[in-house]
């Protein structure tokens, strides 16, 4: 029944439709007679005040004082998580080389080589490590993604607001890793928890009460 | 009356005397290092196509044309300006000129009437 | 009048024409910026940027000049030298108080129109010597916007100097009354908008519009003949600042005329100049054909209406 | 010689010869802008004769309007860049031409020799105030003619023009 009626509402709708739209046609064809009349009689009203808006907004803005940040003579108040350069902490980095398999640009280049630790106690094992001989981000690829940051397992990498390391020669936007290192400095602190917020891990691992025995994971932790 | 011509006659002289000397001046600082892709006439960085010319609107054409009538209409009010105010011209002359006026704007009409003065 | 007296005027006429532009060239600068939120040149010359056009000019010195291949050449490299000199010898005809005027020409109105008329071939020549569509098609528009607006300003100066009864700009001033500026109205108003549209800016700058022609007649210029045509813009903007003035506001008329006219003069071009600046800022470009319409049904009638005011209204009262 | 009569020989002498380059010129837009050269100095030479008004009026008509239509007719039709051949005359126009200035420069110097002869003529009526009376009172009907005149120039001219436009608009709608 419901679909009867609709049918039927379409039929008879039909032709009204057509109708319209040959209105409509027939108003185009009139607009391409008379190109300019239809919206000139629409701008009538507006035109005029629409002028004077104009001018009194431009007005406005110019006894409006700017929001220009002088830069070179005022240094930018840059937001906590700007992402000006990236600073390595080489002493936390491992050369697993996480980061340089994951950059989408392949911008960062490592090198380094195994080194042998005696053993510190009688008998013990003798131990090898990585040492890093060299950290290069090259600046002119990098795309400034911060996936290198987020996969490092280490916290070896942070985001430094520092922008300033612009340079004439394409070739020298290549920084090792004492200029990464450098930036270390200027690295923010991180941001305090917001309150009401969840300890870090650290945290909760330490404040729980020693238990004596084998200590096992309880069930429901995140 | 000729001494301000005299004045205006400098004037043109020490423009063209200016700009000869900026353009003796720039031959002396400026570089020059002519390149054939330098040379070559701009066309939004595509090598031209075809030669200098464009199909314009002879629209333009018509506007000139228009221009040329009414400036000859109109040069004839300065002299206007200067007889208005005297006593045995007056009247005379603001019908003469109203009728002068009247009969180009019969013109201007016409063009409008017909739909000249739209842009195609 | 000795030949010392002519160099002098001469002379003083180029320091007007070279310093005037600038100084509405770095107002434009300026207002434009603080219009739109920004603050506009602040290092070069130390205060406010105000050097900032000088060393563009220095800037504009060392460039290449380059002459397409194609080109015309004669004909390219005297373009701007067209442009230039036409708003020079208009300027030199303005009077900028009682008695102080480069040249004291008797028709002083006729001449600068006239004046300015010649300047209609420097972009023309422009944009046909360049070999370049762009400057062809700016070049079209141009001479046909050019010629377009010629015709209400001339019938606007027209009305003023039927008002005045004289066709000399000095004696237009001294006849000159306040109210003017009411029964003259349409007329100014007809001229400020044709004016405008003279001077090729905003919102009349189809034969620049750098969004369709790249830059119209001026795409094939380099360095210094590009900035004399710069030059020449803004030389445009003083010249139609100080003939506006000179026509509707009265000149060098107001409180201490006699000690503080060239003052009056200045104050009230200075004003007229950033209403030209003003409206660059405000307002978007027409198109082509709004425009030539805005010139022929409404600025053309509209100043023969001012015309037929003027003409009853001076023989009712004398 | 005065200093009116090396003006006036200075500004006839660039008006002549700009002349002469303008139909000698094998490029088309040169000879335009010759053309404005010309019209410009021979509103010199009227300024030098003393009829400021007149001068003024060949500027803004000759040279502003005039030639500027000139200019627009040659590039709506293709004016190239170079000198262009096939809008050359052949020798046999050239003497032709030649042979009728010739004929009308020698006309006009026999005329007003033959009228004027050596005698010196006190230039009156150059004002513009006269010349507005005389205009307004004396030569009305000239006056009112002429507005007819370019009535008509201006119907035929847009007649001409509607030829072309009328059946594009006709097709675009």
């Amino acid at each position: 029944m419901s679909d009867d009626d609709s049918v039927r509402t379409r039929a008879e709708r039909g032709p009204e439709r057509r109708g319209a739209a040959t209105d409509n046609m027939s108003d185009r064809t009139m607009d391409a007679e008379q190109p300019e009349r239809e919206p000139e009689r629409g701008e009538r009203g507006g035109l005029v005040p629409g002028i004077f808006k104009g001018l009194a907004t431009t007005a406005r803005a110019m006894v409006t004082p700017s929001h220009t940040a002088e830069y070179p003579d005022v240094l930018p108040d840059l937001p906590p998580r700007s992402r000006g350069t990236i600073a390595l902490l080489e002493e936390n980095c491992t050369s697993c080389m996480l980061c340089a398999r994951e950059c989408p640009d392949w911008c960062i280049y490592i090198d380094s080589h195994k080194e042998t630790l005696p053993a510190t106690t009688e008998g013990g094992r003798e131990r090898q490590r990585n040492v890093l001989d060299r950290f290069g981000i090259d600046f002119s690829l990098c795309m400034y993604c911060g996936i290198c940051i987020e996969v490092c397992p280490f916290d070896a990498l942070f985001w430094s607001p520092e922008f300033e390391y612009a340079e004439t020669d394409i070739r020298d936007m290549l920084h090792e890793k004492d200029r990464l290192g450098e930036w270390m400095a200027t690295v923010p602190p991180p941001p305090a928890l917001d309150p009401g917020a969840a300890d870090a891990a650290e945290v909760t691992a330490l404040s729980k009460p020693v238990r004596p025995g084998r200590a096992t994971p309880p069930a429901g932790r995140p | 009356m000729l001494s301000p011509y005299l004045v205006v006659g400098g004037v043109v002289l020490v423009g063209v005397l200016l700009f000869v000397a900026a353009m003796g001046a720039r031959r002396l600082i400026a570089p020059s290092a002519p390149t054939p892709a330098k040379e070559s006439t701009y066309e939004c960085g595509v090598d031209p196509v075809g030669e200098g010319w464009a199909q314009t609107n002879v629209r333009y054409f018509l506007y000139a044309f228009l221009y040329v009538i009414f400036a000859v209409d109109a040069v004839y009010l300065f002299p206007w300006a200067t007889v208005i105010r005297s006593s045995d011209l007056a009247l005379a002359s603001l019908a003469e000129v109203g009728i002068f006026v009247g009969v180009l704007l019969i013109g201007l009409a016409h063009a409008w009437r017909h739909g000249l003065l739209r842009w195609l | 009048m000795s030949l010392l007296e002519v160099v002098v005027r001469s002379v003083v006429v180029l320091a007007a024409f070279l310093v005037l532009p600038l100084l509405v060239g770095q107002t434009e600068h300026k207002v434009m910026a603080h219009m739109q939120g920004r603050l506009g040149p602040m290092y070069a010359g130390g205060f406010h940027g105000w050097a900032q056009l000088v060393a563009d000019g220095v800037k504009f010195a060392q460039k290449e000049d380059v002459t397409p291949r194609e080109a015309d050449r004669w004909v390219f490299r005297l373009a701007p030298a067209v442009s230039l000199v036409a708003y020079l010898v208009a300027l030199s005809v303005l009077p900028l108080t009682s008695g102080v005027v480069g040249a004291d020409v008797g028709a002083g109105v006729l001449f600068v129109l006239a004046a300015m008329a010649v300047g209609i071939l420097g972009p023309l020549m422009a944009g046909w010597a360049s070999a370049n569509k762009y400057s062809l098609l700016g070049g079209m528009r141009a001479a046909a916007q050019l010629l377009s607006y010629e015709l209400p300003m001339v019938l606007a100066a027209a009305s003023v100097a039927l008002a005045a009864g004289t066709l000399s700009l000095s004696g237009i001033v001294e006849q000159w009354h306040p109210l003017w500026l009411v029964w003259q109205l349409p007329g100014a108003v007809v001229f400020l908008v044709a004016a405008v549209a003279e001077l090729q800016r905003v919102p009349f700058d189809m034969p620049m519009a750098d969004s369709e022609i790249v830059f119209g007649p001026l795409t094939e210029y380099t360095g210094l003949r590009f900035a004399f045509f710069l030059l020449a813009e803004y030389a445009g903007i003083v010249v139609m600042s100080l003939l506006f003035t000179v026509l509707f506001l009265g000149g060098w008329q107001g409180p201490f005329a006699a000690a503080l006219g060239w003052l009056w003069t200045l104050v009230k071009a200075s004003a007229v100049a950033f209403v030209v600046i003003w409206f660059r800022v405000a307002w978007p470009r027409l198109r082509e054909d709004q425009l030539q319409r805005l010139a022929w049904l409404v600025l053309v009638p509209l100043g023969l209406a001012q015309l037929a005011i003027t003409g009853v209204w001076v023989v009712l009262t004398t | 010689m005065t200093t009116l009569d090396v003006l006036f020989t200075a500004v006839g002498v660039i008006a002549a010869a700009s002349a002469v380059l303008s139909v000698t010129t094998r490029h088309v837009v040169h000879a335009a802008l010759w053309l404005v050269v010309t019209l410009g100095t021979l509103a010199g030479c009227y300024l030098v004769l003393g009829a400021e008004l007149i001068a003024l009026v060949q500027v803004l008509i000759y040279v502003g309007a005039v030639v500027v239509l000139v200019l627009f007719a040659l590039m709506l039709t293709r004016a190239p860049v170079g000198p262009s051949a096939e809008h050359d005359t052949g020798p046999v126009q050239r003497v032709a031409a030649a042979v009728v200035a010739a004929g009308t420069t020698a006309l006009l110097a026999g005329v007003l020799l033959a009228a004027l002869g050596g005698r010196t003529v006190q230039i009156h009526g150059g004002s513009t105030t006269e010349l507005a009376t005389q205009l307004f009172g004396r030569w009305v009907w000239p006056f009112e003619l002429l507005s007819v005149l370019l009535l008509v120039s201006l119907v035929a001219a847009l007649a001409i023009s509607r030829l072309r436009a009328d059946p594009d608009s006709e097709v675009r709608s």
